[in-house]
């Protein structure tokens, strides 16, 4: 029944994602996406990384989604102009053959690899020990995740902050 | 055909990733790819705690701390991507990816 | 009381300690730099009395005070101060007349701004002075000798904002420095020769017998004598101080100073420290008189170059116009008469009128600042006159220093030390050359002095400045009347009746002559006087000139002789163009070979270097960067080429990642076939 | 080991300029007090090693020596006697006055001060090492800063001259390290107590001799050039008054207060122990060449209407006086202790004086040039001494003791150096004399030019005196003057036993 | 469960348990589990549904009370009737839909946002045994739903096509993205000092006594003082709460992203609210104050559950209260409160309980100085930070239309 259940909120998942990704309206598609996100943190709870599927949404829902909405109606002209023109055809099909193609090999690999028969009884980290390796053997990686977040803020804002551009070109 | 949950994980990531690839790679809006390249990082988080909690010698906690330090990149990525799009909307009214192929503003 | 001799130098330190003092303090301490120096000196005064006293107790004895100065190798440099009666006498004289200097400075310079620098100089004058005197080592000499050089050079350049005050203090230090060069050599030489330079160091000094039996043994180039050249070359200093043929150009242009200056110059400290050197070094300059077969005694030099100084400067005088300038070329002259003394072998003789001298010297140049400061500064005596009756103090005294200079018989103390030294040139039996322009520049003397104060002091008054010209305050006259007293009674310390004065000197008993020894010489050399007197008299004082612009008498009678004379027989211009012109042009041509052959050597050989880099370039640049530049012309090729696929399209990026992937997967794939 | 006192003295200049370069956003004022603090450490070390040092022994005092490059036995060892002691107090005199004259110079006083700490260390490692190795690469590590100093802060020609300086040194000492080399591959060591102890006991010579053809002299002219060139020893004197001229002020201060001296040092460190007797046989021609240095360069000032080109001839003429007391000893074959102990004294007592006094005179110029805005001629200025009456006295007594007036420390340098040079080459004494007569005529020509008579040129329009930072510039040095020229003792005891070790070793063969 | 009998709990205490399993005991076991899950949804929306309407009366009575008025008193006794009224009126309104409104989204927006807010009740622990489920990182699953809630905010607002909704939605989530960094950052210090992301283990590390008497809440710590208050302004502004409540300022704003909604949807952002509002009251109970222990080793006898909602309560009153005394802010001073004062602040308050955890050994008089210690690194950023807000500020002079 779990199986099941998984397939279908893969399903759904996918569903989700593929949508988003044809959709024109660009805001129907992060919130198609955002519910995508959420069926991969739900995976990850089936998965036993109840810390990871909170973090996943936290993340994701709470902070990727809003930076992206806000840059979508940051940078809309208008509500017409938000349905993205129609992509020329040749681009998308180059595009699905190439992912066609991805596809292809990904599945062969996964399809055709023995996998080891039976369920594992595979670890369960509790937050605890997360903890502990995230300080202990990861210390050093953690440290540089912090400082790669700090100098993504800054550059953000740097970037996209207005003070510069404004001189230059000043509003159309 | 799908007997072994492991095998699940990853044929949904292998999917969701081949998704995001072709969303990134048929979209101009810049954003879109942004997003599609989203999702490919969460189908390469999915493999690691698939492999993690199912794969053959599974490790303390290492799938889950990778994870986390991916969601953590992925976050960073998205903050300056988006930074980027609007920097570069700012300078040509437009974030169509095409059109974004000069170096000098 | 007596003064030790090992606190002689308190002599020299105290005016030096007044220098330094008036040195730091500000521009507007008037009053301390002249009372310092005024006190300092009169102290000083007081210590030469004491020291003279304790000379006077042990005459014939060379107290000696040698202390080191710095260690060198494994000796040291050894200087020491010397107490005999020469020293003592001299300090006394020199103190004495610098105290009423000083005091006459204080009028005289009442309005110069640079008051305080004026008395910080003179101190730092007398002190140099004092302390070539009261040294017992050629070398304390010689840097006291060096320093009397600078305070002269900043003294005659005292009013330095005159280009000729400038020039004039320049021309001096230049002068006596050519002088002090042999000093320095002879300096040298005598301590390589003798192995130091104290001249009493209990037998091992170079003035005792040791060592100047060694001197004198000795012979270098041209068959002298060491001990004679090294005396010939200690005697170039002498010349340059002293002002002696051919290095006098610089004493009459020195008149550029202030008055004051002037007659501590000629009286009291420079001019006399020649002298007094020679003097000082005299068992030196006589150590070769025993030698029979040397071509040139060192004396004999001195007396020859005295002569002819003696004369030059007399003629000179004639025909000056400036009454300092007359008086300066009356030192001239007067030294002359000394080194003729020391030359003939009297150098007692010699400190006899080197005493007087100085006395009234400095009466005759203080009465002339007195007239010039009444006068408003005006120095030409065409248009001065008739300042007789309105100046009387001045005119008094300066009448009996004109009168003491002139050598009028009897009273006066330049006659009697004139008489010392004609006696001795008439005794010397080498020449009598000496003699002859001695008696010559007698009558000279009373010539030019007497023509000196009918045209300053007789008649009218040429000029609005000597019209209104009036007798200066008591801070000026009291010295003026106490130099003429010190100039009538100095005569009796060394009258032949009563030699008090030369057998001091000497440590001898007194050998006491009647006037009758000699007394023709006295007769001919009264006679000579009178004539002068009544020459000038009946040239200048008979008939009074009545306007500046009138002619001089002798002037009109032998205009070329008169002028030639009165530019100084044009020793300025000879010199300009043969030294002058020499050292020019050795400089331009140390410059030319510097820019020209060494640096141009230099710069040839950086042309060299030049030339073979151009070549190496040229070289790579042909041979060499062809090759590359085809090659790398190429790799462009291939560059551009590869560039295409640089479109910034990042679809196509992504695209070209995919399918790596993709191949790079399928080719694992078969790896792992296989 | 003891406290590193030498080493402090060589690095802690460095320091200063490191700790200046890694804080760029110091102003300039402080910036200046900093690298004065640290230019400043000299003089106190020196202080300290002044109150370490015995004045009895002759051998090198708180030595120092650590393995460098063993495979080439290259150590770096560091020794102070008397000779380097009062190199390092003129260093330690001399460097922070430099300093402190460039005071106001706006442009850039960080990069200066920095360059200025640099060159002063290296200075001192010249004077400290004992060892080739370190001592070349002091010396040549000296010319970098100097070169930057002259050429960015240098008058309207400081590029050529620069240029010329450097390449001129650096060609020289090209020709001294390939002496060295010769001298490394004969006896296999660098180390200057070891070469002077072959080189007395005659093994040095064989060994070079062994060499064969015209090797021992070509290594002896080669290292000659080196030293010759940075004296510098006439005709190899053409760099020194352009550069001079051309480096501003403080930097002319320090190159002929300091970088003069290094040649001389080298002269009386390696050259003459190293190489007895081929200087010996070579001496009477130097010799001539020092009375050419002393009388061509006091002439050619005499020539100069630019002043500071002036002084750097004056400069040639003193050095010169080091080296002609120096190829006197050598030219004799058994010199008179008295007379080489006297020419010994007076060549450092000469080094060191005119270090200051030739500083002090670089200032003086320094301060005309800044007043007048550039100007330097002879003919831009009269009647200064009205208007600047202590800038005129404290500049008088500088030009006094230069031309050596007796009182004023120059006299005390030259009277020993003609002295112990009259006694062993009369001659060259006789005519070098000339020489004190020129400069004392080009000086007063100066004085009288510039600071006499009416007020005209630069004179003429409004000319300050001295300001404090300048008074406090000049006056130590006024004062070292005052005190060396009337107590020489208070150096010659520093150097007497060294100076009687060398003549016991001159009386030996 | 079988813990409770050895401890010796009330029976009032196990009162709860021991109903649900009367009811669902026989039921197999995953029937069990669901049925069990059933009822706790059941018996949260029941009690926090209640609670709701409780709240909306208590609200209105107190602010009529502190504003001098009556407040209702018309429906039913004491105007007790109220909230059914209110809840009739809302139910039955017309539900208006712009038309060119998105409408999927604009359904949505509500739901979700009372899902979530819903959502967050689940691992509140109200009782000794009283936890709906039981999460390692309960905590964490708290504030990532409460993170939903945005969202939510932004569906609204665009789903309107309305320019005003829109921008409306956007300062809102200004605020809420502001805020919830400190919110975030306040509560960080309680899951270092207890060492569990677990609401039940951190309720368990407060269990304990000091001298006997007084309780080891977290709040009575200095950093625990310094986390709570921040937590509680934080909350404040993330349950769009008086004086943080511009997104929907009703005087200014026409309620902001809320102005096309109307009826039953109306109802459920305004349930979501106070919903929230309770869930974040609950946390902040379970993370400062101890939980449902009581205050007082001699009060234990009183059920936890009462001791829980008791805080709860009191917590509530001092939103309304606040609500009643303070003025609204503007958006600058709202946002500059929360980035330079607030979240610095909780950083310090960071270093602070490192400190304090460090210095966990300390006795006698070293711990007279961890604790003195601790207060500084409190209070002297907190004054520091404070004078550095408040200055520059001068009243605003306002230009009016001649």
């Amino acid at each position: 029944m779990t199986t099941a259940l998984l397939i279908l909120i893969a399903l759904v998942t996918l569903c989700s994602a593929a949508t988003a990704m044809l959709l024109r309206n660009l805001i129907h598609s992060v919130l198609l996406l955002i519910g995508s996100w959420i069926g991969v943190s739900v995976f990850y709870l089936f998965a036993g990384a109840e810390f990871v599927a909170f973090a996943q949404v936290l993340v994701y829902v709470g902070a990727v989604s809003m930076v992206v909405l806000f840059a979508v109606l940051l940078t809309r002209r208008s509500r017409a102009d938000m349905a993205v023109s129609p992509d020329t055809q040749s681009r998308a099909v180059s595009a699905v053959l190439a992912a066609g193609a991805v596809l292809a090999v990904l599945l062969y690999a996964v399809l055709l690899t023995p996998l080891p028969s039976g369920i594992s009884q595979g670890p369960s980290a509790n937050v605890r020990q997360i903890g502990t390796e995230l300080m202990g053997t990861h210390a050093a990686a953690l440290l540089v995740i912090g400082m790669i977040l700090t100098v993504a803020t800054l550059g953000g804002v740097v970037i996209a902050s207005t003070d510069g551009a404004s001189k230059k070109e000043g509003p159309k | 055909m799908i007997h072994h949950p492991l095998e699940l994980c990853l044929v949904f990531s292998s999917l969701l990733f081949c998704i995001g690839l072709a969303g990134a790679l048929s979209r101009s809006n810049s954003i879109l790819v942004l997003l599609g390249i989203e999702l490919m990082l969460n189908a390469a988080n999915l493999n690691f705690v698939a492999f993690w909690r199912y794969g053959p010698s599974p490790a303390p906690a290492t799938g889950i701390v990778f994870v986390a330090f991916s969601v953590a990149v992925a976050a960073a990525e998205a903050a300056v991507g988006l930074a980027l799009v609007i920097s570069i909307y700012r300078r040509q009214r437009s974030i169509r990816l095409q059109e974004a192929v000069r170096l000098k503003g | 009381m007596k003064l030790p001799v090992h606190l002689l130098w308190l002599i020299p330190a105290l005016p030096l300690l007044a220098a330094a003092l008036g040195a730091l303090v500000p521009r507007r301490a008037r009053g301390v730099a002249s009372s310092a120096a005024l006190v300092t000196i009169i102290a000083s005064f007081l210590l030469s009395c004491m020291a003279l006293s304790s000379a006077l107790g042990s005459t014939g004895v060379h107290q000696v005070s040698n202390f080191e100065w710095f260690q060198l190798g494994g000796g040291s440099v050894r200087l020491g101060w010397l107490l005999d009666p020469l020293t003592a006498l001299m300090c006394v004289m020199v103190t004495f007349v610098s105290t009423l200097i000083f005091v006459f400075s204080l009028g005289y310079m009442k309005e110069d701004e640079n008051f305080k620098q004026f008395f910080c100089f003179l101190s730092l004058f007398a002190a140099a002075m004092l302390g070539i005197i009261i040294s017992n080592s050629l070398l304390l000499v010689f840097i006291s000798w060096e320093l009397v050089g600078l305070a002269s050079y900043l003294l005659i350049g005292f009013w330095f904002t005159r280009p000729s005050a400038a020039a004039a203090a320049k021309k001096a230090f230049i002068t006596t420095r050519i002088g002090d060069l042999g000093f320095f050599v002879g300096m040298l030489w005598l301590n390589n020769a003798s192995g130091s330079l104290l001249f009493f160091d209990g037998g091992r000094g170079v003035l005792e017998s040791a060592a100047l039996g060694t001197l004198s043994s000795q012979v270098t180039f041209g068959g002298l004598a060491v001990s004679t050249a090294i005396g010939l070359l200690i005697f170039c200093g002498a010349i340059g101080k002293s002002g002696q043929f051919p290095l006098h150009v610089w004493l009459p242009d020195a008149m550029e100073g202030p008055t004051p200056v002037s007659a501590l110059i000629h009286a009291a400290t420079m001019v006399a420290a020649g002298v007094f050197l020679i003097a000082r070094v005299y068992p030196l300059m006589s150590a070769d008189q025993a030698l029979a077969h040397v071509p040139l005694h060192a004396l004999t030099a001195v007396a020859f170059i005295g002569a002819i100084t003696a004369l030059l400067g007399a003629c000179i005088a004639v025909a000056q116009n400036d009454i300092k300038r007359v008086l300066a070329f009356s030192t001239v002259s007067q030294l002359g008469y000394m080194m003729i003394a020391l030359g003939v072998g009297s150098w007692v003789a010699a400190i006899f009128h080197l005493l007087t001298h100085a006395f009234f010297k400095a009466l005759l140049f203080l009465g002339a600042g007195s007239v010039i400061h009444a006068a408003h500064h005006e120095q030409d005596m065409r248009k001065l006159g008739g300042l007789g009756p309105k100046m009387r103090v001045t005119f008094l005294t300066f009448a009996i220093g004109m009168m003491a200079l002139a050598g009028v018989p009897f009273l006066f103390s330049g006659f009697w030390s004139k008489e010392a030294i004609l006696h001795a040139a008439y005794e010397w039996d080498v020449s009598s050359i000496p003699l002859v322009i001695a008696l010559a520049a007698v009558v000279l003397t009373a010539f030019y002095m007497t023509r000196l104060v009918a045209e300053v002091f007789l008649g009218k008054a040429r000029s609005k400045e000597a019209d209104h010209a009036h007798e200066n305050s008591a801070v000026m006259t009291v010295p003026l009347v106490l130099l003429a007293a010190c100039s009538v009674i100095l005569g009796f310390l060394g009258t032949p009746v009563w030699p008090w004065l030369q057998s001091t000197l000497t440590g001898l008993p007194m050998e006491k002559h009647s006037l009758l020894e000699g007394a023709s010489l006295i007769v001919l050399s009264v006679l000579l006087v009178c004539s002068g007197l009544g020459a000038g008299w009946a040239l200048y004082a008979r008939r009074l000139r009545q306007s500046a612009a009138a002619e001089d008498p002798l002037e009109s009678t032998w205009p070329r002789a008169f002028a030639f004379a009165g530019a100084r027989f044009k020793f300025d211009e000879l010199y300009a163009a043969t030294v002058g012109r020499l050292n020019l042009s050795f400089a331009a041509l140390s410059d030319w070979m510097d820019s020209n052959v060494w640096g141009g050597l230099i710069n040839l050989l950086a042309r060299f270097g030049e030339t073979a880099g151009h070549f190496n370039k040229e070289t790579d640049d042909e041979v060499l960067n062809t090759g590359f530049n085809a090659a790398s012309e190429e790799i462009r090729s291939v560059g551009k080429l590869y560039s295409r696929a640089q479109t910034g399209e990042t679809h196509g990026y992504l695209r070209i990642v995919a399918l790596g992937f993709v191949v790079l997967a399928i080719l694992a794939m078969m790896g792992g076939a296989r | 080991m003891s406290f590193p006192v030498l080493s402090l003295l060589i690095f802690m200049p460095w320091v200063g300029a490191f700790v200046l370069l890694v804080s760029p956003g110091l102003g300039p004022r402080a910036a200046r007090l900093l690298a004065l603090t640290f230019s400043l450490s000299t003089l106190l070390l020196a202080g300290v090693a002044l109150c370490g040092f015995d004045p009895s022994a002759a051998g090198y005092q708180f030595p120092e020596s650590h393995d460098w490059i063993t495979s080439l036995s290259v150590r770096f060892r560091l020794g102070l006697d008397g000779l380097s002691l009062i190199l390092v107090l003129l260093t330690g005199v001399v460097a922070p006055l430099s300093l402190l004259a460039s005071w106001s110079q706006a442009n850039n006083p960080r990069l200066l001060c920095i360059l200025f700490l640099l060159l002063q260390g290296a200075a001192l490692g010249v004077f400290l090492a004992l060892d080739f190795v370190p001592w070349f690469l002091f010396w040549e590590l000296s010319l970098v800063p100097a070169y930057f100093l002259i050429r960015l802060w240098g008058g309207a020609g400081a590029t050529r001259s620069a240029y010329q300086f450097v390449i001129y040194t650096i060609g020289g000492s090209a020709f001294m390290l390939l002496g060295f080399a010769g001298i490394s591959l004969a006896v296999g060591t660098f180390d200057f107590g070891e070469l002077t102890a072959l080189a007395a006991n005659g093994t040095l010579a064989v060994k070079l001799t062994a060499l064969g053809g015209i090797w021992p002299t070509a290594i002896f002219l080669g290292v000659l050039l080196g030293l010759a060139v940075k004296v510098p020893l006439f005709p190899f004197h053409t760099w020194l008054p352009a550069a001079y001229a051309e480096a501003p002020t403080g930097v002319s201060m320090f190159l002929t207060g300091v970088m003069s001296k290094m040649g001389v040092y080298g002269f009386l460190r390696i050259l003459w122990p190293l190489f007895p007797s081929a200087l010996h046989t070579f001496a009477p021609a130097l010799l001539w060449l020092a009375v050419g240095g002393v009388i061509f360069g006091a002439f050619a000032a005499m020539r100069q209407t630019d002043l500071k080109r002036m002084v750097a001839y004056s400069s040639v003429n003193h050095l010169s006086y080091c080296l002609l007391a120096l190829f006197a000893i050598c030219a004799i074959s058994r010199p008179g202790p008295d007379a080489a102990a006297a020419a010994l004294t007076g060549a450092i007592l000469q080094m060191f004086n005119h270090g200051i006094s030739a500083a002090a005179l670089f200032f003086c110029v320094g301060v005309l040039e800044v007043r007048s805005g550039g100007l330097r001629g002879i003919g831009d200025f009269g009647g200064v001494r009205t208007v600047a009456p202590l800038f005129a006295g404290l500049c008088g007594i500088s030009m006094f003791s230069s031309l050596g007036l007796p009182g004023l420390n120059g006299f005390v340098g030259e009277f020993l150096v003609f002295r112990g040079v009259f006694g062993l080459v009369p001659w060259a004494a006789a005519i070098s004399t000339l020489g004190l007569f020129a400069t004392a005529f080009f000086l007063l020509t100066f004085w009288q030019r510039v600071f006499h008579g009416p007020r005209i040129g630069a004179g003429k329009g409004p000319f300050a005196d001295l300001s404090a930072i300048e008074v406090a510039t000049l006056l130590p040095l006024v004062g070292l003057m005052f005190l060396f020229g009337l107590f020489p003792q208070l150096l010659t005891v520093l150097i007497n036993p060294l100076v009687n070790t060398w003549v016991s070793h001159l009386a030996m063969p | 469960m079988n813990a409770a009998q050895d401890t010796g709990e009330t029976l009032l205490e196990r009162a709860p348990q021991a109903l649900r399993d009367l009811l669902t005991s026989h039921l197999p076991e995953p029937w069990r589990w669901f049925a069990n899950s059933l009822i706790a949804i059941v018996a949260i929306l029941a009690v926090f549904g209640l609670l709701f309407a409780a709240l909306t009366l208590a609200e209105r009575k107190i602010l009529g009370r502190v504003q001098n008025r009556p407040g209702p008193n018309r429906t039913g006794p004491f105007g007790l009737l109220q909230p059914i009224a209110d809840g009739i009126k809302m139910l039955s309104k017309e539900d208006i839909v712009p038309r060119d409104a998105d409408h999927l989204l604009h359904f949505l927006a509500p739901v979700t946002l009372l899902a979530s807010s819903i959502l967050a009740f689940a691992v509140i622990p109200y009782g000794r045994h009283l936890i709906p489920v039981e999460l390692d990182a309960a905590v964490l699953y708290f504030f990532c739903v409460g993170a939903t809630t945005e969202l939510a905010v932004f569906m609204a607002g665009w789903s309107s096509h309305n320019k005003y909704s829109l921008l409306a939605a956007m300062r809102a989530l200004a605020q809420l993205i502001s805020y919830e960094l400190p919110l975030l950052l306040s509560w960080l210090p309680v899951v270092m000092i207890s060492g569990t992301l677990s609401t039940t283990g951190i309720v368990a590390a407060q269990s304990a006594w000091r001298w006997g008497w007084m309780p080891t809440w977290h709040v009575f710590t200095p950093w625990g003082l310094a986390g709570f208050v921040i937590f509680m302004v934080a909350a404040l502004a993330e349950s769009n709460r008086s004086p943080f409540d511009l997104p929907e300022a009703e005087s200014e704003l026409i309620a902001g992203h809320l102005t096309e909604y109307s009826g039953c949807k109306y109802v459920f952002f305004f349930m979501a609210e106070y919903f929230g509002m309770t869930a974040l009251s609950g946390m902040a109970v379970t993370l400062f104050l101890g939980g449902w222990h009581a205050p007082l080793p001699s009060l234990e006898f009183i059920p936890s559950y009462v001791w829980f909602g008791a805080k709860l309560i009191t917590l509530l009153m001092g939103f309304i209260w606040i609500r009643a005394t303070f003025p609204r802010l503007r958006i600058d001073q709202l946002t500059r409160f929360a980035w330079k004062f607030l979240v610095p602040l909780a950083l310090v308050n960071l270093g602070t309980t490192a400190f304090w955890s460090l210095s966990f050994g300390w006795t006698g008089p070293l711990l007279a100085a961890r604790c003195t210690v601790a207060v500084i690194l409190v209070v002297v950023p907190f004054v520091l930070l404070g004078r550095r807000l408040s200055s520059g500020l001068t009243p605003r002079t306002y230009s009016y239309a001649p």
